[in-house]
C-alpha cells in the first residue's frame, strides 16, 4: 500500500519536473522561465521528498527529510528572487505581450536600491531589445 | 515558540517511556502533547497563544499548498499546449508586515507559489513588487488576491 | 520490485530527459541569466534524482546529498547575483558574455 | 557501463588536452581541470564500479561480506579532488594576476620570461 | 627508531607553522628558521648514521602493516637526499637572512615578502620534498608532489612582478599536467597490482599477466616525472621560470626540486618497471643524450647568469638520466653521485649569482665586469663550483662525470659517450663564458662596485658569503675526499640495483 | 547586498548550516560526512555569510582571523598524529580512549585528526572568500 | 714524493699572501720552492742512472683505483728536473719582469699550481692520477694566458687554448678509461706488460685515437696548434715556462710514456709521424713569416713540438734518444729565448723585430743568452742543440722506410728554424740601433740571469753530453723503449750527417735572408690561413651561439601552447609507440552491457558539456559547462557507490566555479586566435589521445581484477580503527599521512591567495623595477 503512495509522489514530482524543464525551454523570456521552473523547485522536489520520507517512515529519516524540505523552502525563493531582482536590475528585456510593470524605473542606479511606489520615478531607460547572442 | 518547544519535549519523553523511536510513535506523542498543552494552559489567556498558533499555521500551510498545486497546474497546462494563456505583469502589492521576518516571510511564499514571484522591495519597505504570471484584467484584484490571500493568513500565523 | 521497475524505467529516465531539456538550455543561453536559472533547476533536479536514489537503493545517504545540493544552488545564486549586480556600469555588455 | 565511462574519460581526455593547447588562458585552465577530472574519473573505473554499495559498514556487523565498492579509489580521489581544490584556487588568482599584467586572455603574450 | 624517520617529514611542518604563526614578526622567523633549519641538519645525519649502521629502516604509519598503511622508508638513497636537503635547508636559512633583509640593494621591497610567509612555505616545501624522498608508497608520492609544487608555486610568484606571474604561470600548468599523468598513473598501477605500495608494487608488478600494459604505464611516469625532473623535450618550464623569483629560491629550486623528479625517476625506474628494461631503459637513454644535448646549446646564446645556469641544469639533469639509463651498478651509483654534486653545486652557484648581482649590479653578465679584481675571494668561490659543474677534476663534478662515463664505456655506448662528453666541454665553454664576462673583463658601467656595497665579510654581505664558503667547501671535500662519498653512492646503487633488499626491509617478510 | 529577504534568511540559516555541518564532521567515521565535507558545509555557510551580510559582519561573529583556524586545524591534525610517538609507537598510529561518549562516540586521535581537518578546510574556504572580498 | 705536491701546491695557495705580506723578497722565497724541488729531485739521479725505478703508492680513491701512485724513472725525472729547474728560473725572472704588477701576487699563485700539477703529470704512474693533473695544467694555462684579462685578445686566446686542450683532456679521458678496461688496471706500471692484450684488442683504434686527440691537442699539433701562437697573449714569463718549455710537451711525455704500451702498430707510427712531420714543417716555415719575437718563437715551439712526436712515431732507440734529448735541448733554447723576448720587451716596450736592431750594446746580458741560445738552436758545435740535430738526421738517415723523404722534411724544418733563431737571437742585436718606445736600460739580474744561465747549460752540457746522457737520457731512454739508450756525443766524425748539419746551417743563412721577401707574402699566408683550422674553430664556436640561439628560439620560444604541444606529442609518441610496439590492441573486448539510461544520458550531458566548453565564446559559459561536467561527475560517484565523493565533489565543484566566476568575471571575450590548420592538427593530436585512454582503460577493465589491499581496510575498519565508513578511516587512520598533507597543501593554497593578491597589489611598481634587469 505504502508502494503506491510512493510510485504516486515520484511520479508526481516527476512529472512536473519535467514540465518545468519543458517550461524552462519553451517560455519566451527570463521571468516566465523563471516562474515555469519554480514548479519543479516545490512541487516537484517536495513530491519526491515526500515519497522517500513516506519511503522510509522512520523518524530520523523523516526529520532529514523534512530539514531538506525547509532548507529549500527557505533558500529556493530566494534564488528565485535573487535572480529575478537581478535580472530587472540590469533590464533584461521582457517577453512583449507583457502587461503591466508597476516597477518601471523604480530602480534607483546609485542608491542600488527600489523607489516606492508613490514617488515618481526618473526616466526609465531606454528599451533594451533582446539581441540574441551566438 | 517555548511552548513548541515544550510540545517537542513531551514527544521525545513519550518516545522514550514507550521505547519505540518510530515516526507515528512521535506523531502521536506530539498530538497527545499538544492536547496536554492545551488543557494545562486553557486558563492562562497569556500563555494561550501556541494553542491557537498550531491551527492558524495548519490554516496557512493549507492555503499555501493550494496556491501551490493550483499554480503549478496552471502553468503547467500553459507549458504543455501550444499557446499562451500567460498575462504577466509586475505589480506592486502594500505590505502590512513590518518586520525582517514577517516580509522575508512573505516574500518568500509569494515566490513558492508558481505564478508569482517577488522581485523587490521598495527602500521603505512599504511595498513589495511582485511579478505574476496570471494577472488579471483588473490589476488591483491581482493585488488583493495576495494581501487577502498569503498575507493575512501569515500575519495570523506571526502575530 | 514494483518500486524499483517504476524508478528505473519511468522516474529516473524522466528525470534524466528533463536534465537534457534543461541542458540544452543552458547550451542555448541565450543571455548568461538563462544558462543560471537553467543550471539552478538542474541542481533541483539533481535532488529529486536524490531523493528517487535513495529509495531505489534504501540509503538515506542520498538525502543528506540533496541538503547539500541545495545548499550549494543556494549559495551559486547568491555568489552569482552579486556579481551581477556589482557590474553595475558594464552589465550590459557583461550580459552578453 | 565501463564502457560508457571509458568513453566519457576519453572524451574528457580529448577535451583537456585540445583546450589545453589553445591560447585563450582560461581556456588552458579549464582543460586543466577536465584533465583533473578525467584522471580522478580513471581512477574511480578502474577500481571497479558497482552500483548503490557503498563501503559502508551496517550497523551491527563487524565487517562487510557482500562485495562493495572498493573504498580504496575513493579515498584516493577525494584526497585528489581536495588537492586539486586548493591547487585551482590558487591557479585561478594566478589567472587574474596574469590578466592584470598582459590584460588580454591569450597565453602567447607571455613571452617576456622566456626572452 | 620511528620519530627519527617520519622527523624530515614532520619537523619542518612544525617549523613552518612555528614561523607562520610569527607571521609578522619577521626577525623572530629568521631567527626561528635559522636554528631550526640547523636541528634539521642534525636530525638528517643522525638519519644517515642510522641507515649506514642498520640497513634501511622503516616505519608503517599508523602502525598499520605493509602494505596496508603507508610505510616510510629510509633506504642510502633517500637518506642522501634529505641530508642534502637539510643542508641546502641550512644554507638557504642563513643567505636568506640578508638577501632578504637589504634585498637587492636599492629595494626593502623583499622585507615585505618575510611577512608574506616565505619560511613557512620554505619549510612546507621541505616537508614535501623530504616526504617524496622518504616515502614507500606511490599515492603518498603523490601527495607530497604536490605540497612542494605548490608551496613552489607560491614562492615563485611571492612578489608578484610580470615576470614572476608569467614564469609562474607557466610552471603551474606544465606542472599540473605532469601531476595528472602521475595520478593516471598510480590509478593504472592500482587496478593491475591492487596496490599502492611501491615494495609490494615491486613484487606484484612481475606477476601482471598482461607486462605489455605495465610497460605502457610506465610511460605515464617517465612523462610525469620527467617534466619534474625537465627531461627533454618536456623541460620548457625550467628556463622560462628558475630566473624570475629571488635568488634564494632560484638557488633551492635549480638545486632540490628537479632532483625529487629525478629522484623518482631512479626510484620506479630501479623498484617498479624493471620488467622490460631493454625497452623502457633504451628510451630514458636516448632522451638523455637528447636532454643532455639540448640543455648545454640552450645556455651557449644565454646571457642572463640564472639563465645560463638554468639551461645547465636541464643538461645535468640528462647526466643523471643517463645513469639510471645504462642501468649498472656503476652508472647508478655515479648518478646518485651526480645528484649529491650537483645539488650542492648548482644551487652554490645560483648564490654566487646572487652575490655577483649584489655587487656587481646584475645578472646580466654583460653588464658587469672585473670582479676578479674588486672580489678576487668571490672570484674564488664563483670557480670552485663553476669548473666543478664543468668537470674539472679533481672537483665533484668530475667524479660525477667520470663514473658515469665510465660505466656507458664499459656498456660501450660510445655515441652517448661522446655527447655527454661534448657536453662536458661546452658546459667549461659557458662556464667561462660567465667568468670571461663578469670577473675578468672590464667593468663596463664605470662605476666602482665597491661604492655600491660594502665587502663580502661586511656585516650587509656576511651572510650571503657564508652558505656559499660552506657549499664550496663541501664540493672541495667531495672532490678531494671522493671516497667516502662515493662508498655511500655505491651502496645506495647497491640497494637499488638489488631491490629485493628493499622489499624484504618494507615488507618485513609478511609478503 | 540590500535585500533584507537575503540577509535576514542568511542570518537563519547560518546556524542550521554550522550545526549540519559539525554533525556531518561527527558522524563522518560511521556514515557518509567527515572533516572534509563538513568544512566546506561550514565553509560555504560562511562564504554565503559574508556575501549577504559583509565582510565587516562576518568578523564579528568569527573573532579569529581564517588564518588562526587553519594554524589550529594544522596543529590539531599533526599533534593527533604525533602522540603516538610518544608511546613508542608510529607516527599517526591511532590511540582510542576507553570510555564511549553518545554521539561523539569513543575519544580518539582520529577524531582529533578529522576535527583538524574541519579546522583546515573552513579556515581556507573562509580565508579565500576573506581575501577575495576584502579585495572589492 | 706526495709531500712535492703538497708543498707546491701549499705555496701556490700560500703564495699571494706571502706576496702581500713580505713584497720585497716574495719573488726569491718562492723561487726557493721549485729550487728546492729541484734539489731533492737532483738527488734521485744517481740511483735512477743506475737503473732504478721508484714506485711509491698514495691510496686516495681506492673504490675506482684512482690512487696517487708515483713513478720515479729516467723520463720522469727528466721531466721534473726540467719542471723544476726551469720553473726556479721563471719564478725569479717573473719577480723581476713583473716586478710593482698589482697582480704578480696572483701570478706567483698561478704559477706554483701550475708547476706543481705538471710535476703530478710527469710523476704519475696512475693514468687517471696523471689526467687529473693533466686537465689543471690546462685550468692554470688559462689562468695564466687570460692574466692579462682586461684585453679581449687575451681572453679569447685563453678561451681557445682551454677549449682545445679541455676538449682533448676529454677525449683522452676516455681513452684512458678504455685502455684501463681493456688493459685491467690504470697503473701504467702494471699496464706495461698488458700492452700486447691492448694493442691486439678490437678497442685498440678507438683507445690511441683518443689519446692521439688528447696528446695532440696538448701539444699543438696539426690542425690543434693554432692555439698555441694565439697563447702568447701571456705574460712572457708564461710563454717561456708553459708554452715552450713544459706544458706543451706535456702531450710529448704522454706519447712517450705510453709507446712502450701502444706503440709498434703501423697506425701508431703513421700517424705520429705524418702529424708530427706537417707539424714540425709547418710550425717552422709559419714561423718566418712573423715579425713579433714571440709569434716567432711560437710557431717554432710548434714546429719543435712537431719534430719530438715526429721522432717518436719513428720510434727506435735512435729516434727516442733524439727526441729526449731535443726535447731538454729545446727547453733551455727556447725556454732562454722567451726571456730574452720578454727582457727586450720589457726594456724597449715592444718585441716587432723590424723595428728592433743594435740592442748588443744596450742589453749586452741579455745579449749573451740570446746568443747562447740562438747557437744551440740553430745546432752550431759545440752546443748541445748540434747533438741534438745530428741525432735527428741520423735517426731519418738510417730509418728503414723512406729514409729521403723523412730526412729531406727534417732538414727543411731545420733550415726555417736556423732562420728563425737569426731573427730572436742575432738580428735584434746587431745593427743599427732603432728607437724603440721604450728606452733600454740594463736588464736587472732577475733579467739577464735565466737565459744566461740556460744558455751556459745549453754550451756545457753540449761540450761534455755524458752528464746528462748517462745520468737522464738514457734512463729516459730506458723508460721508453725499454732498451739500452744511445751515447751521446759531440763529434761522430766527418759523416754525411755533418755535411746535412752543414746544409742546414747554410740554408738556414739563406732563408733569413730571403724572409722579408717570403713576409711580403703574407697576403697569401692570411689567405691560406682563411682556411686553416683556426677558422675552423672560430666558425665552430660562431655556429654553435647561432645554432644555441635558433635551438632556444625554437624549443623555448615563449609560446606556452608550443611546450604543451611538445609535452603532449612525445606523451603521445611514448604511449602509442608502446602499444603498437606491444600489440596492446589486440586485447581489446567492448562489452555494452549493464548500461541504465540515465546513465548513459547523463554521459552524453557531460560529453555535450565539454563540447560546449570547447566551443562556447564566453567565458561564462564556459564556466557553466566546467560546473556542469563537475556535478555530473558528482553524480556518477554519487551512482555507483560513494557517497563521500560525491559530497566532497559537489562541495568542491560549487566553491571552484563560484571563485571562478568570482575571479574572471572580468576577463575578455574568448577569441580565435589559432588558424584552423592548427586547430585541426590539435584536434587530430586530442582525439587521437582521448582514444589511447579509452583503449587503456578498457584494456585495464577486461583484465581480472587482482585481489586489493582494501579488502584488508573491510575486513579491519570496524575491527581495529572503529569506523564503520571506510573511506572516512582510510582518510583518517589507514592513509592519515596523506591527509596530513593535503590539508597541509589546502593551507598552503589559503596562504598563495592571500599572499598573490595581497602582497602584490601592495607594490607593483617598485619590486618590479627592482628585480628585472
Ligand atoms: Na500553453
Ligand atoms: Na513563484
Amino acid at each position: 500500500m505504502i508502494t503506491y503512495f510512493v510510485i504516486f509522489f515520484m511520479v508526481i514530482g516527476a512529472v512536473f519536473i519535467l514540465i518545468a524543464s519543458i517550461g524552462l525551454l519553451k517560455m519566451p523570456d527570463i521571468y516566465l522561465r523563471m516562474s515555469a521552473s519554480t514548479i519543479a523547485g516545490t512541487f516537484g522536489v517536495a513530491s519526491m521528498l515526500i515519497a522517500a520520507a513516506i519511503h522510509f517512515f522512520d523518524l530520523g529519516i523523516f526529520l532529514h527529510v523534512i530539514g531538506v524540505i525547509i532548507f529549500l523552502i527557505l533558500t529556493v525563493p530566494i534564488g528565485a528572487h535573487l535572480l529575478a531582482r537581478a535580472a530587472y536590475i540590469i533590464h533584461l528585456p521582457m517577453w512583449d505581450k507583457t502587461m503591466h510593470d508597476d516597477l518601471k524605473g523604480k530602480y534607483d542606479n546609485e542608491k542600488q536600491g527600489f523607489k516606492p511606489l508613490g514617488k515618481s520615478a526618473a526616466k526609465p531607460k531606454a528599451k533594451i531589445t533582446d539581441k540574441q547572442e551566438n | 515558540m517555548k511552548h513548541l518547544l515544550e510540545n517537542i519535549f513531551l514527544a521525545f519523553i513519550w518516545l522514550t517511556l514507550t521505547m519505540k523511536f518510530e515516526l507515528t510513535n512521535f506523531i502521536f506523542g506530539f498530538a497527545a502533547g499538544f492536547v496536554i498543552l492545551w488543557f494545562v494552559n486553557r486558563k492562562h489567556p497569556n500563555e494561550y497563544r501556541y494553542i491557537h498558533f498550531l491551527p492558524r499555521l495548519l490554516s496557512f500551510l493549507l492555503l499555501f499548498l493550494k496556491e501551490v498545486v493550483k499554480g503549478s497546474i496552471r502553468i503547467g497546462y500553459d507549458i504543455i499546449t501550444p499557446s499562451h494563456y500567460m498575462r504577466p505583469g509586475i505589480i506592486a502589492v502594500p505590505l502590512d508586515a513590518k518586520t525582517d521576518l514577517e516580509i522575508t516571510l512573505l516574500a518568500n511564499s509569494i515566490t513558492l507559489t508558481p505564478g508569482t514571484t517577488s522581485i523587490a522591495l521598495s527602500d521603505d519597505r512599504a511595498y513589495l513588487y511582485v511579478y505574476n504570471v496570471y494577472l488579471d484584467e483588473d490589476v488591483q484584484k491581482s493585488i488583493d488576491e495576495i494581501k487577502n490571500g498569503l498575507e493575512k493568513k501569515l500575519m495570523e500565523v506571526l502575530r | 520490485m514494483i518500486l524499483e521497475n517504476v524508478i528505473l524505467y519511468f522516474i529516473l529516465p524522466v528525470l534524466s530527459i528533463s536534465m537534457l531539456l534543461i541542458f540544452i538550455r543552458v547550451f542555448k543561453g541565450p543571455r548568461l541569466m538563462d544558462r543560471v536559472v537553467a543550471l539552478d533547476l538542474l541542481v533541483i533536479v539533481g535532488i529529486g534524482s536524490f531523493s528517487a536514489y535513495a529509495i531505489l537503493h534504501n540509503k538515506e545517504v542520498f538525502i543528506d546529498i540533496s541538503l547539500i545540493l541545495a545548499l550549494i544552488a543556494f549559495l551559486s545564486t547568491v555568489a552569482f547575483t552579486w556579481y551581477y549586480v556589482k557590474g553595475d556600469i558594464e552589465k550590459d555588455k557583461f550580459d552578453q558574455r | 557501463m565501463e564502457f560508457l565511462l571509458a568513453i566519457l574519460i576519453g572524451g574528457l581526455f580529448s577535451a583537456a588536452i585540445y583546450m589545453i593547447l589553445r591560447r585563450s588562458i582560461i581556456k588552458l585552465i579549464i582543460g586543466l581541470s577536465f584533465l583533473a577530472h578525467a584522471a580522478n574519473l580513471l581512477i574511480f573505473t578502474l577500481g571497479r564500479v558497482i552500483r548503490g554499495k557503498a563501503p559502508l559498514i551496517q550497523e551491527g556487523s563487524k565487517h562487510i561480506t557482500e562485495t562493495v565498492a572498493d573504498p580504496l579509489p575513493q579515498a584516493l580521489i577525494l584526497t585528489a579532488i581536495v588537492i586539486g581544490f586548493g591547487v585551482t584556487a590558487f591557479t585561478i588568482v594566478l589567472i587574474q594576476q596574469v590578466y592584470q599584467s598582459v590584460g588580454v586572455d591569450d597565453s602567447d603574450k607571455l613571452k617576456a620570461s622566456d626572452q | 627508531m620511528n620519530a627519527i624517520v617520519i622527523a624530515p617529514i614532520v619537523f619542518p611542518l612544525i617549523l613552518g607553522l612555528i614561523t607562520l604563526t610569527l607571521w609578522q614578526n619577521r626577525k623572530m622567523q629568521e631567527i626561528a628558521n635559522v636554528i631550526g633549519s640547523a636541528v634539521m641538519v642534525l636530525i638528517s645525519i643522525l638519519l644517515m648514521k642510522m641507515v649506514l649502521s642498520d640497513g634501511i629502516l622503516v616505519t608503517q604509519a599508523g602502525n598499520w602493516p605493509a602494505p596496508f598503511g603507508i610505510s616510510i622508508v629510509a633506504d642510502t638513497f633517500s637518506a642522501i637526499m634529505v641530508v642534502i636537503s637539510s643542508v641546502m635547508g641550512l644554507a638557504i636559512a642563513i643567505y636568506s637572512i640578508s638577501s632578504m633583509k637589504n634585498g637587492f640593494v636599492l629595494s626593502d621591497m623583499l622585507q615585505k615578502r618575510q611577512q608574506f610567509g616565505y619560511y613557512p612555505l620554505l619549510n612546507i616545501m621541505y616537508m614535501g620534498i623530504n616526504g617524496a624522498f622518504l616515502t614507500g608508497d606511490l599515492f603518498n608520492m603523490y601527495v607530497w608532489f604536490e605540497v612542494l609544487l605548490i608551496s613552489s608555486f607560491i614562492l615563485l610568484s611571492l612578489d608578484g612582478t610580470k615576470l614572476q606571474i608569467e614564469g609562474t604561470f607557466k610552471y603551474v600548468t606544465i606542472n599540473l599536467l605532469s601531476s595528472a599523468f602521475f595520478l593516471i598513473g598510480v590509478g593504472f598501477l592500482y587496478s593491475l597490482t591492487g596496490t599502492l605500495n611501491m615494495a609490494d608494487l615491486a613484487v606484484k608488478i612481475p606477476q601482471v599477466e598482461n607486462q605489455s600494459m605495465v610497460t605502457v604505464i610506465s610511460m605515464f611516469f617517465l612523462v610525469s616525472f620527467g617534466i619534474k625532473a625537465a627531461i627533454f623535450p618536456l623541460f620548457f618550464w625550467l628556463p622560462s621560470s628558475y630566473h624570475t623569483p629571488p635568488i634564494s629560491i632560484s638557488a633551492i629550486f635549480a638545486g632540490m626540486l628537479t632532483k625529487v623528479g629525478v629522484y623518482s625517476l631512479i626510484r620506479v625506474f630501479t623498484l617498479i618497471f624493471i620488467t622490460d628494461v631493454a625497452y623502457t631503459h633504451t628510451i630514458i637513454l636516448w632522451i638523455s643524450a637528447l636532454t643532455m644535448f639540448v640543455g648545454v646549446l640552450g645556455a651557449a646564446s644565454q646571457y642572463d647568469m640564472r639563465r645560463i645556469l638554468s639551461f645547465h641544469i636541464i643538461s645535468q639533469i640528462g647526466y643523471m638520466i643517463f645513469g639510471l639509463a645504462l642501468f649498472t651498478p656503476l652508472a647508478i651509483a655515479g648518478a646518485v653521485f651526480y645528484i649529491m654534486h650537483h645539488i650542492i653545486v648548482k644551487a652554490n652557484l645560483f648564490l654566487v649569482a646572487g652575490l655577483v648581482k649584489r655587487v656587481g649590479g646584475s645578472y646580466d653578465i654583460r653588464k658587469v665586469g672585473g670582479l676578479v679584481n674588486t672580489y678576487p675571494f668571490l672570484a674564488v668561490m664563483f670557480l670552485i663550483p663553476a669548473l666543478s659543474l664543468a668537470g674539472i677534476p679533481p672537483l665533484s663534478g668530475f667524479w660525477s662525470k667520470f663514473f658515469v662515463v665510465k660505466a656507458a664505456l664499459e656498456l660501450q655506448e660510445y655515441f652517448l659517450v661522446f655527447v655527454a662528453l661534448l657536453v662536458g666541454l661546452l658546459t667549461l665553454y659557458s662556464m667561462t663564458k660567465i667568468w670571461n664576462e663578469a670577473f675578468w673583463k672590464n667593468n663596463p658601467e664605470k662605476i666602482p662596485a665597491k661604492e655600491l656595497v660594502a665587502g663580502l665579510f661586511s656585516k650587509q654581505n656576511i651572510f650571503m658569503t657564508i652558505p656559499i664558503i660552506l657549499l664550496a667547501l663541501i664540493t672541495l671535500s667531495i672532490g678531494f675526499n671522493p671516497e667516502p662519498f662515493y662508498q655511500i653512492a655505491d651502496r645506495a646503487a647497491h640497494e637499488l640495483m638489488n631491490p629485493s633488499i628493499y622489499i624484504n626491509k618494507v615488507l618485513g617478510g609478511a609478503q | 547586498m540590500n535585500s533584507v529577504i537575503l540577509t535576514t534568511t542568511t542570518r537563519i540559516l547560518l546556524p542550521i548550516l554550522l550545526l549540519f555541518s559539525v554533525y556531518t564532521l561527527i558522524r563522518g567515521h560511521q556514515e557518509p560526512g567527515g572533516g572534509f565535507v563538513g568544512g566546506l558545509v561550514a565553509g560555504m555557510a560562511f562564504a554565503l555569510y559574508t556575501i549577504s551580510n559583509g565582510v565587516a559582519s562576518a568578523r564579528k561573529i568569527f573573532p579569529l582571523s581564517p588564518t588562526t583556524f587553519l594554524i589550529i586545524g594544522l596543529t590539531f591534525a599533526l599533534s593527533s598524529g604525533l602522540l603516538s610517538l610518544f608511546l613508542g609507537l608510529p607516527a599517526f598510529t591511532g590511540i582510542w580512549g576507553t570510555y564511549e561518549f553518545p554521539v561523539i562516540g569513543y575519544l580518539s586521535t582520529p577524531l582529533v585528526f578529522d576535527i583538524g581537518v574541519y579546522l583546515v578546510v573552513f579556515g581556507v574556504s573562509s580565508s579565500i572568500i576573506f581575501t577575495l572580498k576584502l579585495k572589492e | 714524493m706526495l709531500n712535492i705536491i703538497f708543498i707546491g701546491f701549499l705555496a701556490a695557495i700560500a703564495a699571494p699572501f706571502i706576496h702581500k705580506y713580505l713584497p720585497k723578497i716574495s719573488g726569491l722565497l718562492l723561487t726557493l720552492v721549485p729550487l728546492g724541488i729541484f734539489v731533492y729531485l737532483a738527488n734521485m739521479i744517481a740511483p735512477v742512472s743506475k737503473g732504478e725505478v721508484l714506485l711509491l703508492s698514495y691510496t686516495w680513491f681506492p673504490s675506482m683505483s684512482v690512487n696517487i701512485n708515483f713513478v720515479v724513472d729516467g723520463l720522469s725525472l727528466t721531466f721534473a728536473l726540467i719542471i723544476s729547474g726551469i720553473g726556479a728560473i721563471i719564478v725569479f725572472y717573473a719577480s723581476g719582469y713583473l716586478h710593482g704588477h698589482k697582480k704578480l701576487a696572483r701570478f706567483y699563485g698561478y704559477l706554483l699550481f701550475f708547476m706543481t700539477s705538471m710535476l703530478g703529470v710527469v710523476m704519475s704512474d696512475n693514468i687517471l692520477a696523471l689526467f687529473i693533473f693533466w686537465e689543471l695544467t690546462s685550468i692554470s694555462s688559462y689562468l695564466l694566458i687570460g692574466f692579462n684579462h682586461e684585453s679581449e685578445r687575451s681572453r679569447y686566446a685563453a678561451l681557445q687554448a682551454l677549449l682545445v686542450t679541455g676538449g682533448g683532456g676529454l677525449a683522452l679521458m676516455a681513452g684512458l678509461i678504455i685502455m684501463g678496461s681493456v688493459g685491467g688496471s690504470y697503473n701504467i706500471s702494471e699496464l706495461l706488460s698488458q700492452s700486447s692484450i691492448i694493442v691486439g684488442h678490437s678497442l685498440y683504434l678507438p683507445i690511441l685515437i683518443l689519446v692521439l686527440l688528447g696528446a695532440f691537442t696538448k701539444s699543438a699539433q696539426f690542425p690543434f696548434h693554432f692555439w698555441l701562437p694565439n697563447a702568447m697573449e701571456a705574460p712572457t714569463p708564461v710563454s717561456a715556462y708553459l708554452h715552450s718549455a713544459t706544458m706543451v710537451k706535456a702531450g710529448v711525455f704522454l706519447l712517450a710514456r705510453l709507446s712502450p704500451i701502444l706503440s709498434g702498430t703501423d697506425v701508431w707510427h703513421i700517424t705520429l709521424t705524418v702529424f708530427g712531420g706537417i707539424t714540425m714543417l709547418m710550425g717552422a716555415s709559419m714561423a718566418i713569416g712573423q715579425n713579433d719575437l714571440k709569434r716567432i718563437l711560437a710557431y717554432t715551439t710548434v714546429s719543435a713540438l712537431g719534430i719530438m712526436v715526429f721522432l717518436i712515431g719513428l720510434g727506435g732507440p735512435y729516434a727516442i734518444t733524439a727526441a729526449i734529448t731535443f726535447l731538454v735541448v729545446h727547453s733551455m733554447y727556447k725556454g732562454g729565448l722567451f726571456l730574452v723576448a720578454g727582457a727586450i720587451d720589457h726594456e724597449t716596450g715592444t718585441r716587432d723585430i723590424r723595428i728592433l736592431g743594435g740592442l748588443k750594446a744596450h742589453l749586452p746580458l741579455i745579449f749573451l743568452g740570446a746568443i747562447l741560445a740562438a747557437f744551440s738552436y740553430s745546432g752550431i758545435p759545440p752546443f748541445l742543440g748540434f747533438v741534438a740535430k745530428e741525432l735527428i738526421y741520423e735517426t731519418t738517415a738510417h730509418f728503414a722506410l723512406h729514409p729521403i723523404i723523412l730526412t729531406v722534411v727534417a732538414v727543411l724544418t731545420n733550415m726555417f728554424l736556423v732562420a728563425t733563431a737569426i731573427m730572436v737571437g742575432v738580428k735584434p742585436f746587431f745593427g743599427k740601433y732603432l728607437e724603440t718606445p721604450k728606452h733600454p736600460h740594463h736588464a736587472p739580474l732577475t733579467l739577464w740571469l735565466g737565459p744566461v744561465l740556460l744558455g751556459v747549460l745549453g754550451l756545457a752540457l753540449g761540450v761534455v753530453p755524458s752528464w746528462i746522457s748517462k745520468g737522464l737520457i738514457s734512463p729516459s731512454v730506458d723508460a721508453i723503449a725499454q732498451t739500452e739508450g744511445i751515447k751521446l756525443a759531440l763529434w761522430h766524425g766527418f759523416t754525411p750527417i755533418l755535411l746535412l748539419s752543414l746544409l742546414t746551417l747554410a740554408g738556414g743563412v739563406g732563408l733569413y735572408y730571403l724572409s722579408d721577401a717570403i713576409k711580403r707574402k703574407q697576403a697569401f699566408f692570411d689567405k691560406l690561413a682563411a682556411f686553416g683550422p683556426e677558422e675552423g674553430y672560430k666558425a665552430l664556436l660562431k655556429g654553435l651561439v647561432t645554432f644555441s640561439s635558433k635551438q632556444t628560439n625554437f624549443f623555448q620560444n615563449g609560446y606556452l601552447r608550443h611546450y604543451f604541444y611538445w609535452i603532449l606529442t612525445t606523451f603521445m609518441l611514448l604511449v602509442l609507440f608502446t602499444i603498437y610496439d606491444k600489440e596492446l590492441y589486440s586485447f581489446l573486448k567492448v562489452d555494452f552491457s549493464g548500461i541504465y539510461f540515465y546513465e548513459a544520458l547523463l554521459v552524453i550531458i557531460m560529453l555535450l558539456a565539454t563540447y560546449s566548453a570547447i566551443r562556447s565564446k564566453t567565458v561564462l559559459s564556459s564556466v557553466a559547462s566546467v560546473g556542469v561536467v563537475g556535478y555530473g561527475i558528482a553524480l556518477i560517484f554519487s551512482f555507483f557507490s560513494a557517497p563521500d565523493l560525491a559530497l566532497t565533489q559537489f562541495s568542491i565543484e560549487t566553491l571552484t566555479v563560484i571563485l571562478l566566476v568570482l575571479i574572471v568575471y572580468k576577463v575578455p571575450k574568448f577569441n580565435d586566435y589559432s588558424p584552423v590548420k592548427n586547430r585541426r592538427r590539435d584536434a587530430v593530436l586530442s582525439i587521437a589521445a582521448g582514444l589511447t585512454i579509452t583503449l587503456l582503460v578498457m584494456l585495464v577493465l577486461n583484465m581480472p581484477a587482482e585481489s586489493s589491499i582494501s579488502s584488508y581496510f573491510l575486513e579491519n575498519s570496524y575491527v581495529k580503527a572503529h569506523g564503520r565508513n571506510v573511506v572516512n578511516v582510510i582518510l583518517v587512520d589507514f592513509r592519515g599521512l596523506d591527509t596530513m598533507g593535503e590539508i597541509t597543501v589546502l593551507s598552503l593554497a589559503a596562504i598563495g591567495v592571500y599572499t598573490l593578491l595581497r602582497f602584490r597589489n601592495g607594490n607593483k611598481k617598485s619590486v618590479e623595477e627592482n628585480m628585472n634587469d
